[in-house]
């Protein structure tokens, strides 16, 4: 009864944008803090965003990152499990990326390899994602922890490999070679060049139309099929799931592979899109970034694409903001994040009670 | 031999002295009831708040007392997210994590304009190697003077502190009303409640024990362990302490011993670098690196004992009909 | 107009060695031209390329890019702005507007090698590396051979911090390394490992033993302890560059700095002069020049990727 | 109590609650003379427990005060409650179950800041109550390993020790038999006659009319009358708790029971700790009969359902369903169960039954979501689902009409609906059926049992647990008592009272014949 009088609009809309604007303010301070004008920070990291084609670029092409892994979080989190992992899935992802375009390279065209990379982006990261989901399903291990644990044995992981097996011989670094071009995701500006438009040059690739096409099957998938049906069933109410006879410990398992394939995407903006070749930590905070953002977009395709955008802004913006006034670092935008992740999420019922009961009050208050 | 089994338990000790810090933190939280994957935080926020203290006012005391400062701080904050508001613990405990991971580096280079770094500390500022009595003298004496000088003696004071504080913590938890209360919080909640007890209060103190113990930890390792603030300095403290706590099942003996298995594994790990086992060839560093986790993990799945943890962890407290 | 510009690494300006030397010269010329440089400190790779792209597009030029990492980057980005010039220190790019300045930090490494020879009454000294890569790895063979030079007996323990980048910044495993080291008999460490090193000069400080420093003059750090440091003059090439730009005199091409060329040497100021003795400063004068000179060959490991001399 | 000039040991004056859009007690006045047992009833949901909470002080009331022994009190939380003499007996036990009774006991009441000083007084004063009030307990047992009617003594325990005068039983008789329950009464009795003043909630009249002296009755969040246990009976309490006159027996015919649709032989079943929760029950069930299982909840009547609708996989037996063997090694999930026919009302509709986040019409297809008729090739058919929806919204006159609506915005008897509609109009051949009417009020109670008979009278098998002793009585042709896992007897429904059942549910029935015999 007490849902039924609050307006849709005050959940999905209000509540969250007031938790960003205190999250936002918050971030203000910090900037005060360390003897910056916030306002005019605010114009540098807006400009810097959206303010020019390549600007624009940018944003986007962090935005894919968020998408990919913000999906990766918020399914897994509609069938009730926190998946913490998306930071070593979207790790091992981007390996099975590397391993394709390494091997075929040479002898295959674009138009192979593009598939066989996409679909070993998602073997990869599913295939990470597979061990905690079936120590959760099938042995009740926490999925928390073991996704945490599995983040650091992946990071190791990776560093074996490139160290000891796919670094290149001649360089310095435990790089792989760089693949040549018929690997490369093309750009988008360079996909839109011959229709005549012209967007500034960015790292913005193929990946992001894969980031959209994601969005709206993930959509489709859970709210839309029996499967879906299944996998919001258990993560609302595990017991009546296991009355309705579904097989919990398989929805479980799937959603998570499910989850670590889309995180294992990231491989293919990163790996394929823009470093074109296999290198260390090019996950950099994005599937941790990817708890703020599913929980910002309140778990829905369209409010995480929403909040993937703010998220690649701020990345954008503050790289911007980093090189116009150098006393600041880069830095400041993980404070941004981390904030928007306490007050949309740690503190979400903070203000919720006093809203709902407003809306209540005056809705009562009607009635009579 | 010998010698080298004494350098790397010494190593180990010293390695495994933040662990033990951090581990029990995460144990008062726990056994209260509140997840605190935030321990990482705490421990990087400390850790700059130390460093900083300490450079600016000279003395490795205030700055202690500057991290402890700092790390209850976030357990506050924690503690205002997830007892007083009901937020979720995990994503409370992510979100300090990554507010200060960004926030030591903006401030840091603000106060300080090195990168993000404290300046390096000498002297005072940090805290040195205690030589136990007679530590010298008895140098010599087979085994158990080489034991004695060698081992025992020669660490900071931080690192007799966090050994004291497993006994301590065991006689808080299982001797004293305040250690009753948390026990019982953190499996019924509601029966604390009802017996006229403050859920809340409990879980806050709990919390604010956490934010001492993983402030001193901090501190240990910028003043004591190190000289100073790096960015990220904490790398995986906080989440290796809290698999030691689960691979300790909550319980502060155990705990100790599973700090100490993975502050030697790290031990082990700096020294084999390169090293060729006959036989087995170069063993990767990853793979030492990595036990840690990978045992933690197969504790979880049950393969090797099985890890029950305090019922009411992780659930928000609400008076409602159970 | 002069439009200088930098753009460090990731392990930023203040990393105490090898960026920091870049700012030393910078600071230098800056004093000297009353010519501010913009300066530019990537978080990430994807920032590297950005950031060099949006200095060359705002016409700054020269532009210096500091350190290996930055080679792919320098090289996309030098082929889109072939007006602008670009400076890549540590690593070789071959374009027409690029000039690589890299050094012969064997020769350096062997100096010291044979300082620290001399210094050490325990006959073992040892090394600690940062990355385990082949530039590491340069020293590390210098500075065998330094110290195999003066006492043909004496051990070299050799250790590498990691195979990340992070091991250019891990002062605790530093630290817990040089212990190692001393432990097993070592009584002078050369550390050439970025920031980790901070930690490894701290642990011979508390031992009581002596450590060598690197790329920078690091012998302020610990006077007493820091028995010398092997300097890479990143801050002079820096200067350089920004001088010959400012004078039209900046020339594309591969720049090699040895010990002739001033690019490598060891240091030796107040903090350290108690610790050398004037014997032994003869010493290696002569060293010095016998390097220079071809007497002594001393065997570059990235030559043929192995240190057999 | 004739002396008017003795204050009341506690006195309620216009309490308020709310909780959101419920108000939860309206207004409430309540006067208990000292050394009474004073019975609260009302129907689910009336806000008895919210009430004394408040006297507890678990929830604050809005507004209002409470008197004890004539002084005001400001009770904001326990802690006061416990000052002001008041302990509280909840109808879920407050115990943490893996500490001693002990410890248990001392929580809150610890007597210093270590834990030995208060140790030893606990002890000695344990010691003393037990030997008062014949309330005799192994103080050093850990608390998850003592039988419901143990734990229960911990709490009264609890309260003594903290020096309550005023103790509060909130549905105490719920977990046990009968004749423990008579046993429970017989120490409140001994309690009043020290002083203590003890308010009791039941839903059980007969308790009411053997145990108390006065009786409030409670409805919608209202205190609608105060009697006299001497000078009222139970169809006049009835009809005060509901507001109208109440018919307490169902109609029906005699059962022609048929062909056996589903047999069980031996099952058993162990927990996730280990322990047997089934031992070796056998069951057969008859088309066109109600087969009515009793037995105090929690003896393994929920793990019976929850193997038999192939919920939780069973460990040892089989069932024979459909033509189909069902064992350990061969098992069937709920879904395959469903497809061959077996229908399931569990015990919990919030728990089990429903997706309370649901729209109705997703909720009103939970467990029939995979069958062609609610689905396409790829994606669901949501004009089937609702339309289906509508249709039995109608026919089971669910209020309100809405297939949109939130599931948790339907009240408790139409979220009962939704349910029994759903698995009714799937035209089973067993419907299990569990606590059909728990929290569900009079006038939904009648038409939800007619519906049942009805299904039984088309020749249906239905089995029905619950544990209200009248709902089965009334309904089953046949009875099965289950006592710690096992089935201790079975009776016709005919010849079934509430002493012989309340002896078998209390597994105490044979022994009580013999002492008969003898
Ligand atoms: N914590 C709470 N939050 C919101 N509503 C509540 C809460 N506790 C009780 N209610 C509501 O208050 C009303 C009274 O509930 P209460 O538990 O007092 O009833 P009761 O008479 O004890 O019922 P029962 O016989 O089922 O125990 C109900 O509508 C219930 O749903
Ligand atoms: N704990 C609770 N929190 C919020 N709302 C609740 C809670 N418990 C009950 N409600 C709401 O209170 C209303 C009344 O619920 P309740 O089950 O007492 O209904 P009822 O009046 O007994 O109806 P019915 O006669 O159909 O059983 C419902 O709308 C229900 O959603
Ligand atoms: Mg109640
Ligand atoms: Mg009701």
């Amino acid at each position: 009864m007490s849902q039924a009088k609050v307006p849709v609009w005050v959940n999905v809309g209000l509540i969250p944008f007031i938790n960003i604007v205190l999250a936002f303010l918050v971030s203000g301070l910090v900037f005060v803090a360390i003897g910056q004008n916030p306002i005019e920070a605010a114009g540098y990291l807006v400009y810097g965003a959206f303010g020019y084609d390549e600007g624009v670029g940018y944003t986007l092409y962090y935005a894919t990152n968020f998408i990919f892994t913000g999906l990766a979080v918020s399914i897994a989190f509609k069938a009730g499990l926190f998946n913490i992992g998306g930071e070593g899935q979207a790790y091992i992802g981007g390996l099975g990326v590397g391993l394709v375009c390494l091997s075929l390279d040479h002898s295959m065209p674009f138009i192979v390899i593009m598939p066989l990379a996409i679909i070993a982006a998602a073997l990869f990261g599913a295939a990470w994602a597979y061990v905690p989901a079936y120590l959760q399903a099938k042995r009740g291990s926490h999925i928390v922890i073991t996704t945490i644990m599995f983040n650091f044995i992946a990071s190791s992981l990776m560093v074996y490999l490139m160290v000891n097996w796919l670094k290149e011989k001649s360089g310095m670094a435990p790089n792989s070679r760089t693949f040549e071009e018929n690997a490369w995701m093309p750009y988008l500006h360079n996909m839109l060049s011959p229709l005549g438009i012209d967007i500034g040059d960015s790292p913005l690739n193929g990946a992001f139309i894969l980031a959209l096409i994601c969005c709206v099957l993930v959509w489709a998938l859970i709210w839309h099929t029996r499967w879906g049906y299944q996998l919001r069933t258990l993560g609302t109410n595990p017991t009546a799931a296991k009355y309705a006879g579904i097989d919990t410990a398989k929805v479980t398992i799937w959603v998570m592979l499910i989850s670590g394939g889309l995180a294992g995407f990231v491989g293919i903006n990163e790996i394929m899109g823009v470093n074109h070749s296999l290198l260390l930590n090019f996950t950099a905070g994005y599937g941790f970034a990817g708890i703020a953002v599913s929980l910002m977009g309140r778990n829905h395709p369209i409010g995480i694409v929403l909040a993937a955008v703010l998220f690649g802004a701020l990345y954008q913006g503050g790289a911007e903001l980093a090189f116009e006034i150098p006393t600041i670092t880069p830095e400041v935008v993980v404070v941004i994040q981390g904030l928007v992740i306490l007050f949309s999420g740690a503190l979400e019922h903070m203000f919720k009670g006093r809203i709902e009961g407003f809306f209540i009050r005056r809705a009562a208050a009607q009635e009579k | 031999m010998f010698d080298t089994l004494i350098i790397m338990l010494d190593a180990t000790l010293r390695v495994s002295t933040p662990l033990i810090l951090a581990a029990l933190a995460g144990l008062y939280a726990e056994r209260s009831g509140i997840v605190d994957i935030g321990l990482e935080g705490k421990i990087l926020g400390s850790a700059f708040a130390a460093a900083a203290g300490a450079a600016v006012f000279g003395s490795a005391w205030i700055g202690l007392a500057c991290g402890v400062l700092a790390s209850i701080v976030l357990a506050l904050i924690h503690g205002f997210a997830c007892i007083t508001h009901r937020g979720d613990h995990i994503v409370s405990g992510v979100a300090i994590n990554t507010i200060v991971a960004g926030l030591t580096v903006t401030l840091g280079l603000d106060w300080f304009g090195m990168g993000g770094q404290t300046p390096t500390l000498s002297g005072d500022q940090r805290f040195t190697e205690i030589t136990l009595p007679f530590a010298d003298a008895l140098r010599d004496v087979p085994v158990i003077g080489q034991i004695y000088s060698n081992l025992l003696s020669g660490h900071n004071i931080i690192v007799y502190l966090a050994f004291l504080m497993v006994p301590a913590t065991y006689w808080i938890i299982y001797k004293t009303r305040f250690g009753l209360r948390l026990r019982a919080v953190g499996e019924n909640p509601h029966a604390v409640d009802t017996a006229g007890i403050s859920v809340a209060w409990i879980r806050y103190r709990a919390l604010i024990v956490c934010g001492i113990l993983c402030g001193i930890a901090g501190a240990y390792l910028s003043t004591a362990h190190n000289a100073g603030f790096l960015k990220d300095m904490s790398a995986g403290k906080g989440y290796m302490a809290l698999a030691a706590l689960i691979f300790g099942k909550w319980r502060p003996v155990p705990v100790l011993f599973a700090c100490l298995l993975f502050g030697f594994l790290d031990a082990v790990a700096v020294r084999l670098q390169g090293v060729v086992i006959p036989g087995m060839g170069e063993v990767p560093v990853q793979l030492i690196e990595v036990l840690p986790y990978v045992l933690t993990v197969l504790l979880l799945a049950g393969f090797i004992g099985k890890a029950v943890a305090p019922k009411a962890v992780g659930r928000p407290y609400v008076k409602e009909r159970a | 107009a002069d439009k200088p510009a930098v753009v460090y690494d990731q392990a930023g300006k203040f990393d105490k060695s090898f960026n920091e030397g870049v700012y030393d010269g910078i600071m230098k010329y800056t004093k000297e031209s009353g010519v501010k440089v913009r300066e530019f400190e990537p978080k990430n790779e994807a920032q590297v390329e950005q950031g060099l792209r949006r200095l060359a597009k705002r016409g700054y030029s020269p532009i210096v890019a500091v350190g290996f990492t930055m080679t792919s980057s320098v090289q996309k980005v030098a082929k889109d702005f072939p007006n602008i010039h670009f400076t890549l220190i540590d690593s070789v790019v071959d374009l027409p507007n690029v000039e690589s300045i890299v050094f012969k930090e064997h020769e350096g490494s062997f100096l010291v090698g044979a300082l620290a020879a001399m210094k050490s009454k325990t006959g073992t000294v040892g090394f600690i590396g940062g990355m385990d890569i082949p530039l590491v790895r340069k020293f590390g063979c210098g500075f065998e051979q330094g110290v195999k030079y003066v006492a043909p007996n004496d051990t070299v323990i050799q250790n590498m911090t990691g195979s990340t980048g992070a091991a250019f910044n891990d002062p605790t495993k530093g630290s817990e390394l040089a212990k190692s080291q001393f432990s097993q008999g070592a009584d002078v460490v050369f550390a050439a490992a970025g920031g980790t090193g901070i930690g490894v000069y701290q642990a011979a400080a508390d031992a009581g033993h002596y450590a060598i420093g690197v790329d920078s003059n690091q012998n302020h750090l610990h006077p007493g302890v820091m028995l010398s440091s092997m300097v890479k003059r990143v801050d002079q090439a820096a200067y350089n560059t920004f001088k010959e730009a400012a004078a039209g005199e900046w020339k594309p091409g591969l720049q090699v700095l040895g010990l002739a060329e001033d690019g490598v040497d060891w240091a030796l100021d107040d903090n350290n002069k108690s610790l050398v003795s004037a014997d032994m400063e003869a010493k290696l004068a002569d060293i010095k020049a016998k390097i220079i000179s071809g007497d002594i060959k001393v065997h570059d490991y990235m030559s043929d990727s192995t240190c057999n001399y | 109590m004739t002396n008017n000039k003795t204050p009341y040991a506690i006195e309620l004056r216009d309490i308020s609650k709310r909780f959101g859009a419920v108000q939860a007690n309206k207004d409430i006045c309540l006067q208990v003379p000292a050394g009474t047992v004073h019975g609260i009833i009302g129907e689910n949901g009336a806000g008895k427990s919210t009430l004394m909470s408040i006297i507890y002080g678990f929830y604050e009331a809005d507004s209002g005060h409470i008197e004890v022994d004539g002084q005001i009190v400001d009770i904001r939380n326990s802690q006061d409650a416990i000052k002001a003499g008041i302990g509280m007996v909840h109808q879920h036990f407050m115990l943490v179950e893996n500490f001693t009774v002990l410890e248990n006991v001392m929580l809150g009441a610890e007597g210093g800041a270590l834990l030995q000083q208060g140790m030893d007084a606990a002890r000695a004063e344990l010691k003393r109550l037990a030997h008062e009030y014949s309330l005799d307990i192994d103080v050093d047992a850990v608390v998850e390993e003592l039988p419901v009617g143990l734990q229960q003594r911990v709490e009264i325990l609890k309260a003594l020790y903290r020096g309550a005068r005023i103790l509060i039983l909130d549905e105490p008789t719920g977990v046990l038999t009968p004749q423990e329950a008579d046993h429970l009464f017989r120490i409140l009795r001994s309690l009043t006659e020290q002083g203590v003043t003890v308010l009791l909630i039941t839903h059980k009249l007969r308790e009411i009319l053997a145990s108390t002296t006065n009786v409030s009755v409670m409805r919608q969040g209202e205190m609608v009358a105060h009697r006299e246990t001497a000078n009222t009976d139970k169809e006049e309490l009835a009809e005060l708790m509901v507001g109208k006159k109440v018919r307490l027996k169902v109609d029906k015919d005699e059962a022609t029971p048929a062909e056996v649709f589903l047999s069980a032989k031996h099952l058993s079943q162990l927990d996730s700790q280990g322990v047997k929760r089934l031992k070796d029950v056998s069951l057969e069930l008859r088309a066109g009969e109600i087969l009515g299982i009793a037995g105090v909840s929690g003896n393994g009547q929920s793990e019976l359902l929850n193997v038999l609708s192939g919920i939780t996989p069973l460990d040892e037996g089989e069932i024979q369903f459909a033509g189909q063997t069902i064992t350990a090694s061969a098992p069937k999930n709920a879904a395959e169960l469903r497809d061959l026919k077996m229908a399931h009302v569990p015990e919990d509709r919030h728990k089990m039954g429903l997706v309370t986040g649901f729209e109705a019409y997703e909720a009103a297809v939970l467990g029939y979501h995979n069958s062609d008729a609610y689905n396409g090739k790829i994606l669901m058919n949501r004009k089937a689902m609702l339309e289906e929806c509508n249709s039995r919204m109608a026919a089971w006159d669910v209020r309100p009409p809405n297939p949109h609506l939130k599931t948790a915005n339907f009240s408790g008897g139409n979220q009962q609906k939704i349910v029994i509609a759903r698995e009714v109009e799937q035209n089973p051949d067993v419907l299990l059926i569990g606590q059909p009417t728990r929290g569900v009020d009079i006038g939904a109670i009648e038409n939800i049992h007619e519906q049942i008979v009805k299904l039984r009278d088309s020749g249906k098998a239905i089995l029905l647990v619950s544990v209200e002793l009248d709902e089965i009585m009334a309904l089953s042709d046949r009875i099965l008592v289950m006592f710690d896992g096992a089935v201790v007897g079975e009776l016709d429904a005919k010849d079934a009272d509430e002493r012989t059942l309340g002896l078998m549910m209390a597994n105490a029935y044979n022994e009580d014949q013999k002492g008969a015999a003898q």
